[in-house]
């Protein structure tokens, strides 16, 4: 296990071992509501990953200037900034992906993965490792929603990235691209992604 | 319309609950060659033996005396030579000191000193004569019964229902009790009323037991303040707080008392003995009970206190297979023994033998949530709920849902289809709470 | 000779799971037969395909999971078969594989098994396959042959929407409701098969009258409120298939009788509420779905008076 | 959309069944599955959060007509939005701290987290795309925190229940809640078309 001081050490550290979604299982309104398709759960991730790059820098530069007392509302400000600098970007550049993710792009300031960062990391990290934090969170994130989003469009509509995958006479799981589908995917994915650390983490337990 | 308690069964309602190889058959005395006579039978202290090692006692002679408030003395059920006094490990968990009697088949009674007729014997004394007498309720709980005929003086009992109902499966010893001693019988509820100073008897029957219902009826005919109720027929009747809601309408509080409600309950063998005690002066030293399953001939026998199982079991033909299980009791609320050669005690109605096929338990699956405990529960509680919450742990929990009022009738394993063990673990759930006072 | 020293009752009722899943079968076969004999072989491969995924799938999952193997109980080939009897008789094979697979795997075994799901595994499979195929779920077909002499003509496969069906229910004429000769899912059409089910099950003590009489009676009663014919309303689309082989599931059954008249009469409400203004044209499936998800809380907040004790609420 | 007896109970309808602010349109899952374990906690969070939605529409309702739209700063809406939804939530702990103590201690951590609630937000800003006018901004937050109250009550009753159940154990706590919701969610989806105005 990578130390966690090394810039390499917390990047993995963000996409794997405390991989927002998957491991921490923070922040599951964007999650489900973006992964209706590969696109959204990229564009989202992306979005994500650029507010919490510059939460998790800003915050680390101040963090000796913010008091204590007022430290949640700070981070809030520094946090629903950027949000707003990514919704007025998205709306600007992509509109399909603002149609798409609509109200759950300015909903990003309340996403918990964010504060938790800013709170447990960046406020006590310098600003190297923030950012190194910053970045493996958000791809983490963003890691896991193209999985889920691929594996929702997939079943839901058949096609990945917009490309169709199977021919003509597939009839997509419409369920799966329904807030339902979302639920259950996500819980199954969740599940089988345990039960494989399980295995490995016993495999590992028996040999060591 | 039959008097009857909401919720039940019909347990072994296709082999006529067990009862029909043994019904009708004449109730014949069996002489032992030796007994072995517990002194914890009944509810409350042992009683401590009198008698020592090569004493030579007569029949109902005391053997031992009861220790504390709640005891009775324990009578020779032979005549003969004290052969030694052993601790063995009988039902229950706790081994009990037994006294062991060679019979020498003399029958040589002790001297008795009877109150008289039990309608003109003097009120006042029958509590104390079914005392010396060493009388217990037969039904099955051997709780002293001079004590329960004394209630404490706030409480005014104005009915005595005598339990003639036998809803166990197997057993026919009351049934065949009533239909030759029916007089007997009302001569003790007559014994218990003067004693206990209440004007109304009820003896309740089910109704699968018409011909002992038509013999009550005459017996009791002209008796004062004594009637006969026909019950429906249905487990467990018998209970003493189903009895007292099908009789009297009224409900035992919950953790309370039958005298609570003004009610006392005997079984009609109880009653029987109480008559003999009072009008004979005879103490408790035989009992009339049923051997019946895989035996060759299935018969209600009189035993006498101490008597062995197998030697019981040989005077009913000896078994007639392999024997896979052997109970005491009725098949519902019977204790499995672990060898025959256990001895009777004075709450023993029935000795049940199953061959191998039929002593296999079935491994319990997981519940499916039908609703047959819920409905089958006498007691109106909700097995299902109770079983998770026992399983879980949770006995506040459990306490908070009346698992203390749960009588262990065992109807509600009975008909469990996933053949859960819910009353065993209402039983261990119960006693937990006790021991730990939660 | 080693005596067995079990406590508690030593002969139990000779009744068990199995059984009791078997008497579900056997009240099945009527309806079952019906629907192969109006819809033609296809539907028996529909049914068929049903049953056979639903066990094949739990074997699966539990020698997956190494638990215990308990494909004897039955309780998968309930499952499939009433699912089956749940889809269009012109349903794709794949469609009652797929719903077997869900209703066994996601909706009980990974729950924990037969009596741990708290939801009924053939009504949600059918609950998501309506909403992930729409087009194959809610198209029903005219039946292939006629059940007793009416005035229908069997037209074979000429599709009929399910919205249509339902609408027209004053087309049909009574009698050919009450004989399934109307278009429907293969279990539910033939409502003289369902009552003799009941009956049957009624006989056996496989369920008790409550739930089904009950729930009916409500949406006949809402159905008198508004005006509506009530023969037609009771004998229309999946209400009679509903109540009495999928709302009476234990499962999804509150444990008390008060609790389940509650239940039952929810069912009753729910579904007249969605036929009247819902989008979905049969309410029935949905209907119980919702009941079934407020059992839990129906459980906790009944109680019954225990012997003895003055009534207190929960 | 004038105000009308049949408009109140359709738009009622619409918001606390049709369109369940959890299970159709995923808003407020993370103490959705963190405060559903038990009946009454899920009750407690479900009735502090009514209380903070209807406020908070209210609110943000007179912030974005009387302060933002005047002065042009329609962009600062995420800003000013979270502020108040934060101070709202500060006011309800403190209340919450001296009156309903117990509920309080139930609710732990999961208070403080109300201002982090998708749903609440979420309901802000929808009140502003809809552009409602004040009354039906405020029943959107009441009616929506009811179907959240509702959605997180029936997830804790099943949860309550399918504690004594043998869930595989890959499956337990997170993942199993989700396809509990999940599943739920089907149910739902019997009252499409049902709240439509």
């Amino acid at each position: 296990m990578p130390k966690k001081t090394t810039f390499r050490g917390v990047f993995i550290n963000g996409i794997l071992n405390e991989n927002p979604i998957f491991r921490l299982v923070l922040g599951v309104c964007p999650t489900l509501a973006a992964t209706t398709s590969a696109t959204n759960g990229l564009g989202m991730g992306l979005a994500a990953t650029f507010v919490l790059l510059g939460s998790n820098i800003v915050i680390s530069l101040l963090r000796n200037l913010i008091p204590d007392k007022v430290r949640i509302p700070a981070f809030i400000v520094v946090i629903s900034t950027f949000v707003t600098i990514v919704q007025m970007l998205i709306q600007a550049f992509v509109p399909a992906l603002y149609e798409a993710l609509g109200l759950f792009i300015p909903l990003i300031v309340v996403n918990c993965i964010i504060l938790a960062r800013a709170e447990a990391f960046a406020a006590k990290n310098t600003v190297f490792h923030s950012a190194a934090d910053g970045l493996g969170m958000g791809l983490g994130f963003t890691a896991a929603l193209i999985l889920i989003g691929s594996i929702r469009e997939l079943i839901g509509s058949g096609s990945i990235f917009g490309n169709a995958v199977f021919g003509a006479t597939f009839e997509p799981m419409l369920l799966a691209v329904m807030a339902p589908g979302g639920f259950i995917l996500f819980g199954l994915i969740l599940g089988i992604i345990n039960s494989i650390v399980n295995r490995i983490g016993s495999r590992k337990g028996a040999q060591a | 319309m039959r008097l009857s308690f909401k919720g039940g069964i019909h347990p072994l309602k296709e082999m006529h609950e067990g009862k029909n190889r043994s019904k009708h058959q004449p109730i014949r005395d069996l002489v032992p060659g030796k007994v072995s006579i517990p002194t914890d039978m009944h509810i409350g202290a042992p009683s401590a033996p009198c008698v020592a090692k090569g004493d030579r006692v007569k029949l109902g002679q005391v053997i031992a005396t009861p220790v504390g408030g709640i005891g009775i003395p324990v009578h020779a059920s032979v005549s003969g030579e004290v052969t030694g006094i052993v601790v063995r490990q009988l039902l229950n968990k706790k081994p009990s000191t037994c006294i062991e009697i060679a019979n020498d088949n003399q029958d040589e009674w002790e001297q008795l000193s009877p109150l008289g007729d039990v309608e003109t014997a003097p009120a006042d004394r029958i509590v104390q004569q079914v005392k010396d007498a060493g009388i217990c309720g037969m039904g099955g709980a051997c709780f002293p019964t001079h004590i329960k005929m004394s209630p404490p003086p706030d409480k005014k009992v104005d009915t005595v229902i005598l339990n003639g109902a036998e809803c166990e499966t197997f057993l026919t010893a009351d049934h065949q009790l009533m239909l030759e001693q029916p007089g007997l019988i009302v001569d003790g509820l007559r014994a218990i009323m003067r004693g206990m100073g209440v004007e109304k008897g009820v003896i309740a029957i089910e109704d699968n037991k018409m011909d002992a219902v038509k013999a009550m009826t005459d017996a009791a005919s002209g008796r004062e303040g004594v009637s006969v109720a026909v019950m429906k027929t249905k487990y467990p009747q018998g209970g003493e707080k189903q009895l007292i809601e099908a009789v009297t309408k009224r409900q035992v509080p919950s953790g309370g008392l039958p005298s609570d409600i003004g009610v006392a309950v005997f079984n009609v063998g109880t009653a029987a003995a109480i008559a003999e005690a009072v009008a004979l002066g005879k103490p408790l030293i035989s009992r009339i009970t049923t051997v019946t399953g895989a035996v060759n001939t299935p018969s209600n026998i009189r035993l006498r206190i101490g008597t062995s199982f197998q030697d019981a079991i040989d005077f009913a033909g000896g078994t007639s297979e392999e024997p896979g299980k052997v109970f005491a009791g009725g098949s519902m609320t019977g204790i499995a023994i672990p060898n025959t050669g256990v001895s009777v005690t004075k709450a023993n109605n029935g000795i049940v033998v199953l061959g191998k096929k039929d002593a296999v338990t079935p491994e319990p699956t997981s519940c499916i949530r039908c609703g047959r405990c819920v409905d089958a529960c006498p007691v109106m509680l909700n097995p299902q709920r109770l079983k998770v919450l026992c399983d879980m742990g949770d006995l506040s929990g459990a306490k908070k849902e009346h698992v203390m009022d749960c009588i262990v009738c065992a109807s509600c394993s009975y008909v469990c289809p996933a053949k859960l063990e819910l009353s065993p673990t209402f039983k261990e759930a119960k006693e937990k709470i006790t021991a730990r006072r939660i | 000779m080693s005596l067995r020293l079990s406590t508690g009752p030593h002969l139990l009722h000779k009744e068990s799971t199995q059984t009791l899943m078997l008497d579900v079968i056997i009240a099945l076969v009527p309806t079952t037969a019906a629907g192969i004999y109006l819809f033609g072989s296809k539907a028996a491969w529909v049914l068929a395909v049903a049953v056979v995924s639903a066990v094949l799938c739990e074997y699966l999952f539990q020698k997956l999971s190494k638990r215990p193997v308990r494909v004897m109980d039955l309780s998968a080939v309930v499952t499939g078969l009433i699912l089956g009897l749940n889809l269009p008789a012109e349903a794709p094979l794949w469609l009652p594989a797929i719903g077997s697979a869900i209703a066994v795997i996601l909706v009980k075994e990974l729950f924990g098994g037969i009596g741990h799901n708290f939801m009924n595994p053939a009504l949600l499979a059918r609950g998501i396959l309506l909403a992930s195929w729409p087009a194959r779920m809610s198209v029903y077909f005219m039946p292939v042959r006629v059940l007793g002499s009416t005035s229908v003509v069997p037209a074979g496969a000429d599709a009929v929407s399910a919205a249509t069906a339902l609408i027209r229910p004053q087309g049909y004429e009574v009698y050919d409701l009450l004989m399934g000769n109307i278009p429907g899912t293969i279990g539910e059409v033939c409502k003289i098969a369902i009552l003799i089910g009941f009956l049957y099950m009624l006989f056996v003590g496989t369920i008790k009258w409550h739930i089904p009489v009950i729930f009916v009676g409500t949406v006949a009663l809402f159905t008198w409120l508004i005006g509506g014919d009530l023969l037609k309303a009771v004998l229309s689309g999946g209400l009679l298939f509903g109540a009495v082989f999928m709302a009476t599931d234990y499962v999804i059954n509150p444990m008390l009788r008060i609790g389940q008249v509650i239940f039952a009469v929810g069912c009753g409400v729910l579904v007249s509420v969605i036929r009247m203004s819902g989008s979905y044209p049969e309410g029935v499936t949905y209907a119980i779905l919702l009941m079934n998800i407020l059992t839990p809380l129906i459980d906790r907040l009944t109680s019954r008076r225990v012997y003895g004790t003055v009534k207190q609420h929960a | 959309m004038e105000f009308t007896l049949t408009n109140f109970l359709l738009f009622m309808v619409n918001c606390v069944l049709t369109n369940n602010f959890i299970f159709s349109r995923y808003l407020g899952c993370c103490p959705f599955l963190g405060v559903s374990n038990k009946v009454e906690t899920a009750a407690g969070m479900g009735i502090a959060v009514t209380f903070v939605m209807g406020i908070a529409s209210l609110f943000t309702y007179a912030v974005y007509h009387y302060i933002l739209v005047p002065l042009q700063l329609n962009y600062l809406i995420t800003i000013s939005f979270i502020l108040v939804i934060a101070a709202l939530v500060q006011f309800v702990e403190m209340f919450m701290k001296k009156s309903l103590p117990a509920l309080y201690n139930a609710l732990g951590i999961y208070l403080p987290l109300i201002t982090t609630n998708c749903a609440v937000l979420g309901v802000t800003i929808l009140n502003i795309d809809n552009n409602y006018n004040m009354l039906w901004s405020v029943l959107n937050g009441i009616f929506g925190a009811l179907g959240f109250l509702l959605a997180i009550v029936l997830m804790a009753g099943a949860r309550e229940r399918l504690e004594s159940s043998n869930i595989p154990k890959a499956f337990k706590g997170f993942p199993i809640s989700l396809i509990i919701a999940g599943l739920m969610s089907v149910a739902f989806l019997g009252f499409a078309g049902l709240g439509s105005i």
